[in-house]
């Protein structure tokens, strides 16, 4: 065997072996002794074979972590063996409260009960029992109300590789879009009313 | 006046704002103050005769609706000017804060659709706890036995278990609340026709309790099942009216 | 993709969500709605394509159950992998198996099993062998099943002078948390109120 194929081979059972925690391209390099950019070249290899391939698992990217999970168009199949959902789904309540913290952390709750016109006590509790959202420090000024951040937890909850990953706000994309269709729909009206 | 109770979970008045803006088509930057506050009010008029506690949050918002209502029926008091456009937008427009958090609240209830998928997305694929790799440690004497975990690691691996524990648990929680049992509304229902002959099913339905609702619903339908009482209806939507069928015991 | 290649990848990706209690051919079967024959079929090739190829793990059979293991020649990777000193030395499960030691001593197997909702004879004994939990006694009743405790050892590693100096644990999880995911209308509004 060659030295990079046995290489891929330690690196595809260091993942396996790491499960759901995964492990990072440092701890990698770490065991195999070799550098970091080596490793980065090898999994693109591994991930890229178990993509092509007719494979029951593939290697995901969580939190700056790979680790193997089985493929989503089978989840069918995986359902029948365990009866219960790996992940149950959050309240609405605590999807808005979470989405404000993700996009705007660090933040307080007062903050976030300002974009959400309600309070919100009850989801705060919810995602800090869920490990989703942690303190991470206090705000400046009168008060020093607790400023809330997400979690690994959290990255590792939406599959998302970091919060780079996260969907950008419609703000930044769409604001100017929709006062367009309202230009457009003023135009339009103007138009059948005069 | 109509008005529908859209049976819905609003997670506050600035959705129940967003919702009424969406149903009636109208744009977000030009809102019909009017018209939409009329249609708040219904709302909370509505869920005040129902008897449920309406949150300080939407009344608040009722006088904020109110409030604008008003500043914009006060007259201008600028002269007509050719250029009338302008004056306008020289004005502050009293919806213009409003607006703003129409806006900002849309922006996050849409990111918490796009964190909805990807839960979705995830909870579509399974992995496994990691290995135990105790085997492969060197049997030396002095070896720490927890290096690198503190008392924390194992408070958080405990909450986990919680958490994991409360992740299973809802889905017994509704089913479990049945408070007022079936047969219990069934003989409820069935003494109510026969004393007045016929009922309209809408006249059913007058108790708030969300549990209530349900089990009405359900003991209609088993006594439908078991023939005890038949349904007529002339026209599609319009009230439904229910017999009892026989004059025996339940 | 075809049928069979198709099944084949669902038995890759159910023998690896299986763990280390592995799943049997019948199971297989159960799932895949397809005979115990065409199961064993299917697990020879599959088998055979991780011996050929130069793969990370392998598939073994232990008492008619298939599991995932790493390869013997790889060894000295996961020993370099656990002696690294960033590496904890306790697994997630170890690890909630010593949580609940810790908190509801003296407990039976059965009783942790019922937290944890999985198999834990293979933490129990890694706590074993690391000195950190013991047999304390048997309990009552049929079976007279053991009881397990943690050892002067467990609070000496971690630095405490006795089990009332363990952190108290986190809230417990009650039903009023539990009503806030069944996402009833009416107990929202009310929540605004709170």
């Amino acid at each position: 065997m060659s030295r990079s194929a046995e290489h891929k081979a330690v690196i595809e059972g260091l993942i396996f072996v790491s499960g759901e925690e995964g492990i990072d391209k440092k701890q990698i390099a770490d065991v195999l002794q070799i550098t970091v950019a080596s490793v980065e070249e090898l999994l693109v290899e591994l991930i890229q074979s178990y993509k092509s391939e007719e494979r029951g698992m593939e290697i995901i990217e969580i939190a700056g972590s790979f680790q193997f999970v089985t493929k989503r168009e089978h989840a069918a199949y995986y359902e029948r063996l365990v009866s219960a959902p790996s992940h149950a789904s959050l309240s609405q309540a605590a999807l808005e409260t979470l989405a404000i913290i993700a996009y705007k952390q660090p933040i307080t709750r007062a903050e976030i009960e300002e974009v959400r016109g309600v309070k919100t006590e009850k989801p705060l509790q919810t995602l800090s029992t869920k490990g989703l959202i942690t303190e991470t420090g206090r705000a400046e000024g009168t008060g020093r109300a607790i400023l809330y951040g997400t979690t690994k937890n959290f990255l590792e909850h939406f599959g998302l590789k970091s919060l780079q990953e996260l969907p950008p706000l419609p703000e930044q994309v769409n604001d100017q879009s929709i006062e367009e269709e309202a230009d457009l729909f003023f135009s339009k009206f103007q138009e059948t009313m005069e | 006046m109509k008005y529908s109770v859209k049976v819905d979970a609003f997670e506050g008045p600035l959705d129940l704002l967003l919702h009424l803006i969406t149903s009636y088509e109208v744009d977000i930057y030009d809102i019909p103050v009017a018209a939409i506050t009329e249609q708040y009010m219904n709302y909370i008029h509505t869920m005040q005769e129902l008897k449920l506690d309406v949150a300080s949050e939407y009344l608040v918002m009722a006088a904020t609706l109110l409030a604008i209502k008003s500043k914009m029926l006060l007259p201008k008091q600028e002269v007509q000017d050719f250029d009338q456009q302008m004056e306008i937008e020289m004005d502050e427009d009293p919806r213009e804060d409003l607006v703003r958090r129409l806006i900002e609240y849309r922006k996050f209830k849409q990111a918490a659709v796009g964190l909805k998928e990807k839960e979705t997305a995830r909870s579509m694929i399974f992995t496994r706890e990691a290995m135990d790799l105790t085997y492969y440690e060197s049997q030396e004497e002095d070896v720490n036995p927890v290096a690198n975990v503190t008392i924390y690691d194992m408070l958080a691996a405990m909450q986990k278990i919680f958490t994991k524990k409360l992740e299973k648990a809802p889905r017994r929680t509704t089913i479990e609340r049945q408070e007022i049992p079936i047969e219990t509304r069934m003989k409820q229902i069935i003494n109510d026709i026969r004393s007045s002959g016929r009922r309209k099913f809408s006249e059913l339905f007058a108790s708030s309790n969300r549990e209530h609702l349900v089990v009405t619903f359900l003991a209609v339908l088993e006594l439908m099942k078991t023939k005890d009482v038949t349904c007529e209806q002339e026209n599609n939507f319009s009230e439904i009216f229910i017999y009892a069928t026989k004059e025996n015991e339940v």
